[in-house]
């Protein structure tokens, strides 16, 4: 039985499951409950060229199967990160693919530039920052903008690149194709939904930053749609991310189309899911007679 | 750091919305002002842990303190002997040990009782203001009464047990009779550390305040309960919850 | 204390709580919990010229914290609607609400000169529906094709007419601009969210039709912020719905800008909710000491 | 119909994943084949109420049986003496009365068994076909055994109670020997009632079946759970969930 998936010839991960950005941080508190060796990928939280505070508390709202947070992307900066947060994630057999994401395109060339090194398996680019030039609107809502930005990614970096896409928009296959024909060798499918929660006593929104992202089991089934209808579109691996709670989900992606399925919130509340998601899918694997993730892999049946 | 899942002893209701549970187990090597994230159901609904501090450890027994705020602390409080409850823990700094000689005072507000308390038993000795807004909200009263080797001043806001007052009117007034070589532990809402900090830096007495935060995972990865403070950024979970007060840009929010 | 809204001058609802479409049928159900006179609103299943049959079983799915339906706008058509079902909805003293769709903009129009009669308090136009002549895209996702179909029908009805707008959309304030430019005196914020879920044992989609609409306590926070968004760049009220199961939401979504608050999922697992809803904001209105309704709507307080 | 919260009597394991619950309470006028939508959790996970026969209602206790397939069955399988449950119902249509004189076979497959043990329990008379896969899935056994004024027969498919075969089977044998004027009351899988109806048809015997499908409300007013008849689309919650067999597009699905 083999569990690993390849989402570039150059690149296999062990088994399909990889961190999600910002729900592990640069691996060290993680790596206090399990090995962080047995993941398939480690993705890190989302950085930018200068460290950066992020919003006001609170930043963290529970809501019915799943949480919102609006941290703001605060983050250590890359050049600290490189110095201080990548020696030890190299210390696992785990490919590292770091997140990163800026306010303008040059921002994020420089930082794809920076990050082009030894030690980091691949890129993942967060397209879901204002483009200030294209009146604030998010780089991946507007299929040119994106298009613009990851070829401009592209012509500095060999690594793996990932574009996480943003899942509220109207047709997410449009947004998908811009991204692929700029380059992008994998899709992350997707990143939170824009939301908020109001205290209706204090008549305040109760996040410090008014809106935030929402995630968790409860945005499960649209991602679950989002990531099949990429996945008939366009012909690179989809990793799946949203809402994956169980061994049970990860499969549910996988037979819509992802070769690997990132886990977050989950983590948050239970570190040690990826274990368990991992032995479940190998158990899966087994009732089934399986001897490889492909087989799973984008086999929905439809009658 | 570990995740445990145990039975519960006993959870008895202690005070108006107030609750002490006993669970089952060990936690090697926890200090007063650490805390768990309990986790509430089995379920994804509520979806997060709770933090609850550690009240105390020993004998194969672990008790925790809580108050009925919302939908978690209240599915809780339904929770009976027997019945299972899993959390991570023991979690955070807690507070850091006194210099042999130092004088202590505790000081404590409403729902902020549980760190600070623990302190106070786990160091026995000093002088404890505890203060609530009624005398319904005063769990623990003989505990509390009882402490042994430490004082304990009451105070109410209605004047319904011990004085009429705040307890940081109760601080203001004791404070100068304290030696210089005094350390002050403090946990309750923000305003009162805030103003319990105020007291304590004009009379020079190093303080440390137990804060609270909002907060999805308690181990240090989501950066969901970060404090700005003189070092910038502080995750509560992590660096915290137990801060030197004068660190804590305290008017920032 | 009033508990009265007025969604036009000429309709005044007792109070903000309206029934959504497709989760009350024609009333005579739900009548056997509750008096259908308490209503603030009653919103009939949607409805099309001809009686529609609707897809195939399953048609439910239970999510985290939410459902989806792919019922496919099952209906019995509206002249049997006309002659069979309002005459009972009538009996009551609350405002008729028809929901309808077409296939075409010329079913629309033909649907909506057919509701504009006596009895018939207002119309609610499901735009959710695919336009074949757009290449299939649905009305209420391309600005344009919803600013020409909502004008068609403006022109041949004087009622209230309420406009009911998908979620996911890159952009939803360009679509309410077009509804309301075309003439929309009301929009509904939202409809479901386009998801799925797959049976991983039988490695098929769990719904007959494959994919449906995610609605329930899951999608609110996600709800509450397109609403808001809504709210603040349009001048008409807000119907708003997704989610809300207690008057706890119901007073967020006023908070957040909506006039009234559509409730579907929950009335199908608690009919009475109805009941505990409007006792709750009438205790609410007491403890804030509030006279009116419109003493909440709107008014968020952002620090 | 009712929305109602009731206490739990007891709740006993009496198979293989298999439970029998006892509720307090009345309903006035159920029938058999009737069913109730019963919550779960007071909270919003799992969000749908699942549907579930009245297995009897008498001297103010109302029974419930159910197989445990997912996660709500597996959450009520561990609800406990006391524990609250609230349920809508009766639902549904429940099964006609015969006609006088008419005789009468009960069939059941697997987890269908408790509509079609209501009826014969209601009737009284009658010839009573269980099958099952195993001997372990045949709950009530006694029950079943010792049904006054009925005939029971079991089958299994590996022959570890009873016969080993279908219950389909088991029915293709007897029917032969059955005067026309029987009526066939039949719960379980699809394809069971499927050949169930075929083996009537051609016998010239009415046959009622009690579908299930996916609800949501279970009341009727959300128009989840239809299934295809001659007559059109008809709600096994609102119409049935007792139909016809006639009646039935069997080839629809
Ligand atoms: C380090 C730490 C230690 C604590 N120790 C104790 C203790 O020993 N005893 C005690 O009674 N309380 C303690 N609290 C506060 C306690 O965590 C909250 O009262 C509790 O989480 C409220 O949950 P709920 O479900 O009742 O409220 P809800 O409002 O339903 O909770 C919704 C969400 O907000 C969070 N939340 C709500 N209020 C607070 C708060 N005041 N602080 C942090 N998160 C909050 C919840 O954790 C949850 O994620 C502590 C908080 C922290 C940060
Ligand atoms: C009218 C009627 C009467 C029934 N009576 C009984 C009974 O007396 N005893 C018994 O054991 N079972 C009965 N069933 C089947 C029972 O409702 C399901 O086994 C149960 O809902 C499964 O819930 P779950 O949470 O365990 O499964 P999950 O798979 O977690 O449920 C997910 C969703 O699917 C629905 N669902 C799953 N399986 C079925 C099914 N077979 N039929 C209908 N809905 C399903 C659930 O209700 C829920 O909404 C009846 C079904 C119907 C329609
Ligand atoms: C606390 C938190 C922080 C996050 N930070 C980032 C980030 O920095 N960059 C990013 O691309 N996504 C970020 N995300 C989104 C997650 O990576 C993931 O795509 C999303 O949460 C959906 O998956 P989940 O439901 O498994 O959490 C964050 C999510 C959470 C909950
Ligand atoms: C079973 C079901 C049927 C529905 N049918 C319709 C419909 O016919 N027309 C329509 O506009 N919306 C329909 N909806 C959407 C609801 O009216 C409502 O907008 C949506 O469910 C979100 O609200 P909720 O979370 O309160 O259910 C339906 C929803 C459900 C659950
Ligand atoms: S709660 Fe996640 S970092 Fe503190
Ligand atoms: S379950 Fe809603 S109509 Fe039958």
């Amino acid at each position: 039985m083999k569990t690993a998936v390849r989402i570039r010839e150059d690149l296999e991960l062990k088994n399909p499951i990889i961190t999600a950005s910002g729900t592990a941080a640069y691996g060290e508190e993680l790596s206090e409950f399990l090995d962080l060796s047995v993941l398939g990928g480690f993705v890190t939280k989302g950085l930018s060229i200068r460290p950066k505070r992020g919003n006001p508390t609170p930043r963290i709202a529970e809501t019915p199967c799943g949480m919102i947070n609006s941290i703001g992307l605060e983050n250590v900066g890359i050049p600290v990160f490189l110095k201080e947060k990548l020696p030890y994630l190299n210390q696992f057999s785990t490919p590292v693919v770091v997140n990163f994401f800026g306010e303008t395109e040059d921002d994020y060339v420089i930082a794809a530039e920076m990050l082009s090194i030894e030690g980091i398996a691949a890129l993942e680019m967060n397209v879901s920052c204002p483009n200030i030039k294209r009146g604030g609107i998010e780089f991946g809502k507007d299929p040119e903008s994106l298009h613009t930005l990851v070829k401009k990614v592209r012509e500095v970096t060999k690594k793996p690149l990932i574009v996480k896409l943003p899942p509220l928009v109207t047709d997410i296959v449009v947004i998908a194709r811009a991204a692929v024909s700029a380059g992008a060798d994998v899709l992350t499918c997707c990143n939170t939904f824009p939301a908020m929660v109001i205290d209706e006593n204090l008549r305040r929104p109760l996040l410090g930053n008014v809106t935030g992202g929402l995630s968790g089991p409860a945005i499960k089934p649209v991602v679950l749609k989002l990531v099949r209808d990429v996945s008939q579109s366009v012909h690179v691996p989809i990793i799946a991310s949203g809402g994956a709670s169980t061994y049970r989900d990860v499969i549910q992606f996988l037979l819509a189309g992802a070769t690997a399925v990132e886990i977050g919130s989950e983590s948050l509340r239970n570190p040690l899911c990826f274990l368990e998601i991992i032995k479940g899918i190998e158990e899966y694997m087994e009732r089934f007679r399986m001897h490889s993730v492909s087989e799973i892999t984008g086999t929905l049946e439809i009658v | 750091m570990k995740d445990i899942t145990t039975r519960i002893i006993k959870n008895d209701k202690v005070a108006e919305k107030t609750y002490l549970m006993t669970l089952e187990g060990d936690l090697t090597e926890t200090k007063p002002g650490q805390f768990l994230m309990v986790q509430v159901q089995r379920s994804h609904e509520p979806f997060l842990r709770r933090p609850l501090a550690i009240l105390s450890c020993r004998d194969r027994m672990i008790e925790i303190f809580f108050t009925v705020r919302g939908e978690g602390t209240a599915l809780l409080a339904e929770k009976r002997t027997g019945e299972l409850v899993s959390f991570i823990g023991p979690l955070g700094n807690g507070f850091s040990d006194p210099a042999p000689g130092e004088h202590l005072l505790y000081i404590a507000g409403g729902a902020g009782l549980p760190p600070v308390l623990s302190m106070a038993e786990h160091l026995g000795r000093g002088m404890f203001i505890f203060g609530a807004k009624t005398e319904a909200e005063i769990p623990l009263h003989n505990r509390l009464q009882n402490l042994e080797g430490i004082q304990t001043l009451f105070c109410t806001e209605d004047g319904s047990l011990g004085t009429k007052a705040l307890a940081t009117e109760i601080l203001s007034r004791v404070i100068k009779s304290l030696p210089t070589s005094t350390r002050i532990y403090a946990c309750g809402p923000r305003e009162m550390l805030r103003q319990t900090w105020n007291i304590a830096a004009h009379a020079e007495i190093p303080c440390e305040v137990s804060l609270e935060e909002r907060m999805a995972c308690g181990f240090g990865v989501c950066s969901g309960c970060v404090v700005e403070t003189q070092q910038g950024n502080l995750r509560v979970c992590r660096e915290g919850p137990v801060f030197d007060a004068q660190d804590i840009l305290w008017g920032s929010r």
